[in-house]
């Protein structure tokens, strides 16, 4: 049985990861999972710079999900790469460092400053809700799409994914101009933008007034547009929205993801995404499925 | 590094032990040997529509019996729920939690709660071995104030004066011209405000439990960040994470 | 205490209505509810001609909500002039008639027939996303929002109601076109559009492979999108998407919205609606609110 | 108009009568009341996750203890759930739902139930009078046959020969030459077009109890239907609302 995925050259021993934000940098969740047991553990975003974020209340619950707006506080590069990077390589599988910026340069600066760093891959935030600068500008626009995939990718010493964000009326479009600009692959759906309200204070629930919705709430939602990018394009995508457990990962697989990302679930369920990864397991057993990539895109 | 796990703990006990504030015991061995005073515990709603878990502190730890006591007031349906639990339910649950109070080295303390605040008070109050006056502060109705008299020199404080000395436990620890060597306090965040100035004033150390709102409980996600006067060696600004390098800091390491 | 909203000139006793598709045209729900209790029923989308709708399995179950692809099965205007208005006059509730077209020349006709009928208000859903001739290629280009809603307002005796489509980058250009084309008011949000796939089987869970998602998983999604619109925008806005109680509704009038419209809760609460407008009452009673309209808006 | 509502109903019983097949007795006098035997209750899970309710067709009608019996089969975490329900539990229900079997004038009735379109039969063959042939097609393990044989003779085909006739219900049918002038049918689609295809072949009329994915169960939402020889008089085009004008049709008059 065959459980691994080939992604823009990079093996993964199944195609299970974590997405960006919901898991650090993998030191906090290793007293709960084996990072050895995921395919790849993909970082919270890093800045060319220290990021203090937004003001709290940063989460709020909603029905079957959250909204977050952190506003990607992160240490910046440097103390990533001394502590962050040596900590995940203890482990067997491979880093996907998610870089995040506020200007085409501090993309660049990040990407030239990781090119000689023991990384598997890159994953370009573009789609940042909840900061103005942290790239949903880029995000919504098809021309930015290519142009920023296009300047990362001549800078980058690894394979680029870019990470695209739901908040667009047609993201096959979006999809078609990062893979013009060159990108590797594509990982989606960042959140959705959302906002929930205290009707007893009679004020927004968040700081940030908007927050980014997150959760089984927007499976239905994720798995339609990694169809459609799936349709769209020809680099491998990886699916993310609300998965909490195998079953729904498998839909984003036969949607013609290649992978898949776990993200909310970590948050109630520490050991989320490896318990993803055994499950895919069962599902191949119990069906009689010799190679999981014989699934992607099967429906 | 300290023992962290997330386990399916049993309900023993769930009464109401004052209007809206329920007094749960759970049974869950492994937790409570690893317990701390100051220290918190995340519990799960098991509704399909609430997925975070709610932190709660920690009010009473009997390792011998490996339980738990957590005292908290219903604040919305993930709470009102868990209030609905009874004995023999089964309840997720993950911890211990943060770092807990530092009870070294203080001779004379001053225990501090308000409100929803006054049970991590109890445990500290167990196991704190030096001279302890107890300010506990209170809108109107009392609760856990009987269980703290075994510990120490119990005073009150009520907004509208039903009892005890009528204002905050500023007012309280200044009518009864407490003194001490530490602080420790727990409560809403303008009481934690007064307390710090307080000390600040009287020179006294003061060791403050905060609370904001989580997602994973466990310094992961950075939602539940204060400002701090160094900058976090964690994500290299000037934001601790109260779940996880907290919720208990020194008054002067904190801005709120 | 006043619970009266008036919208483009016509005053709802109360600001509740239903979100068109999910309650009929009240007949089927008169048994569960006094219609006479809500501000308006909004009746099914009403076409020129019947319209047979989509093959089946034509809805979906998912985490929090559900997907629908109906495609708009509906009788005709012939049928539902005859029927349903004089059923609907019974009832002491504003009766908006929900109007739905292929081309602009079909919304027209339905929009002419109606002028001479006793109807209060049109709503045009310009964004069902189950028919691509259902109007979705208007709602997600703000040109075409701006035509289709100039060309209706001209041959329209009734206010007119424009439905907008969430599924854009930017609702609140949406907005902002319909309003330049004359619009009177403005709904939302129609359905995000999801999918599910069926793990077992390995095929699309509707016929339709993608349908609308709606129900409370999509809240903070039609909170956030009001909240945008009615900061875009002069005319009033009605509120929907997953509101099940007061509470829910409560966030979208503070967000910005005059009035809500109680969708897939009627489904699985058949007196959702009336419940609604009954919670509201008991809020105001316990905060003290002497007129809803003061809490329009209010975050 | 018939009587139609939504009610917090009491489970009395629940039993598993077949693998994965449950037997549940709820309590709602005011359904039962007014239940007619091919009618459907929908059945709410109360879990968050899962909002819509599921239509079960009446197994049995107790009247005079105000008792409903549905049989039904876990097909996902929605029925899983409803079979975890047990005594004492209330369960939300809405009933009763569709328009039943036409019991008039028939003589000599044919019931042919398929899996788990078998449940609706027992109410039917309890109520009509005439003389009834009684078809239970099932793959392999049998259930709720014993319960039949009080009111006809009974047939049984399994899809491995391991009980009756080896094959499908109409394999049963005509190797024992049963004949009558109206048959009633539920089951998986492929059976009853067997059914309607082997009616028509009779020249016996047929009803058919049709099933399709629901929402709100009455009417309004046009999620189930299904293409109908006459244009239907509710939407003006060929497509019948299975939860409301059916779930019973005369095979003629539908397409499946």
């Amino acid at each position: 049985m065959n459980l691994k995925v080939s992604i823009a050259g990079v093996e993964w021993k199944n195609p299970v990861t974590t997405a960006s934000g919901t898991f650090g940098s993998g030191a906090e969740y290793s007293e709960f999972v084996d990072l050895g047991s995921l395919g790849a553990v993909t970082t919270k975003g890093v800045a060319n710079v220290p990021w203090p974020g937004n003001p709290t209340p940063r989460i709020a619950e909603t029905y079957g999900g959250m909204l977050n707006a952190i506003g990607l506080q992160n240490p910046g590069m440097e103390v990533f790469i001394r502590r962050d990077i040596p900590f995940l390589r203890q482990y067997d599988t491979n880093i996907i460092v998610n870089v995040c910026g506020r200007t085409v340069k501090d993309y660049i600066e990040v990407v030239e400053r990781l090119s000689g760093e023991d990384v598997d891959m890159l994953e370009i935030n573009i789609s940042c809700p909840n900061v103005k600068e942290g790239g949903i500008a880029f995000g919504q626009n098809a021309k930015a799409v290519e142009e920023i995939t296009a300047e990362v990718k001549r800078h980058a010493k690894q394979p680029v994914i870019m990470k695209l964000s739901p908040n667009v009326t047609d993201i096959a479009e979006m999809a078609r101009a990062a893979e013009a600009g060159g990108a590797d692959a594509l990982s989606l759906i960042n959140t959705l933008t959302g906002m929930k309200i205290d009707i007893k204070k009679r004020c927004f629930a968040l700081a940030n007034k908007t927050g980014g919705l997150s959760g089984p709430a927007v499976k239905p939602v994720a798995v339609r547009m990694v169809y459609q990018t799936a349709k769209a394009v020809k680099i491998p995508v990886i699916g993310m929205g609300g998965i909490q457990n195998a079953e729904d990962a498998l839909e984003f697989i036969m949607a013609g993801a290649t992978a898949v990302a776990v993200g909310t679930a970590n948050f109630y369920r520490p050991d989320a995404a490896a318990c993803v990864a055994e499950g895919l397991k069962a599902y191949m057993q119990e069906y009689g499925v010799e190679d999981i990539n014989s699934l992607i895109g099967c429906v | 590094m300290a023992l962290k796990v997330k386990n399916t703990a049993i309900v023993r006990e769930n009464s109401e032990i004052g209007t809206g504030i329920h007094s749960l015991w759970i049974e869950d061995p492994q937790i409570s040997k690893a317990a701390k005073p100051g220290q918190f515990v995340s519990l799960y709603t098991g509704a399909a529509d609430k997925l975070l878990p709610r932190p709660i502190s920690l009010c009473e730890i009997k390792k011998e019996a490996g339980l738990l006591r957590l005292v908290f007031r219903i604040a919305g349906a993930g709470t009102e729920r868990i209030a609905g639990f009874g004995p023999g339910d089964p309840i997720e649950v993950m911890g211990p939690l943060g770092n807990g109070f530092d009870m070294d080295g203080c001779k004379r303390a001053i225990l501090i709660g308000g409100g929803i605040g006054i049970p991590p008070m109890l445990e500290l109050a167990k196991q704190l071995s030096c001279e302890k006056s107890i300010v506990l502060g209170y809108r109107d109705e009392l609760f856990l104030n009987r269980e703290f008299e075994a510990y120490g020199s119990v005073f009150i404080s009520t907004e509208d004066g039903s009892c005890g000395v009528k204002g905050n436990v500023i007012d309280a620890i200044r009518e009864n011209a407490l003194d001490g060597d530490m602080i420790f306090a727990c409560g809403p965040t303008p009481m934690l405000r007064g307390v710090k100035q307080y000390a600040k004033e009287k020179q006294i150390r003061a060791q403050l439990s905060l609370e904001e709102r989580m997602a994973c409980g466990i310094g992961a996600c950075l939602a539940c960040v204060c400002r701090s006067k160094d900058t976090d060696e964690h994500t290299n600004v000037n934001n601790k994470r109260i779940c996880k390098d907290g919720p208990v800091f020194y008054a002067e390491d904190v801005e709120i």
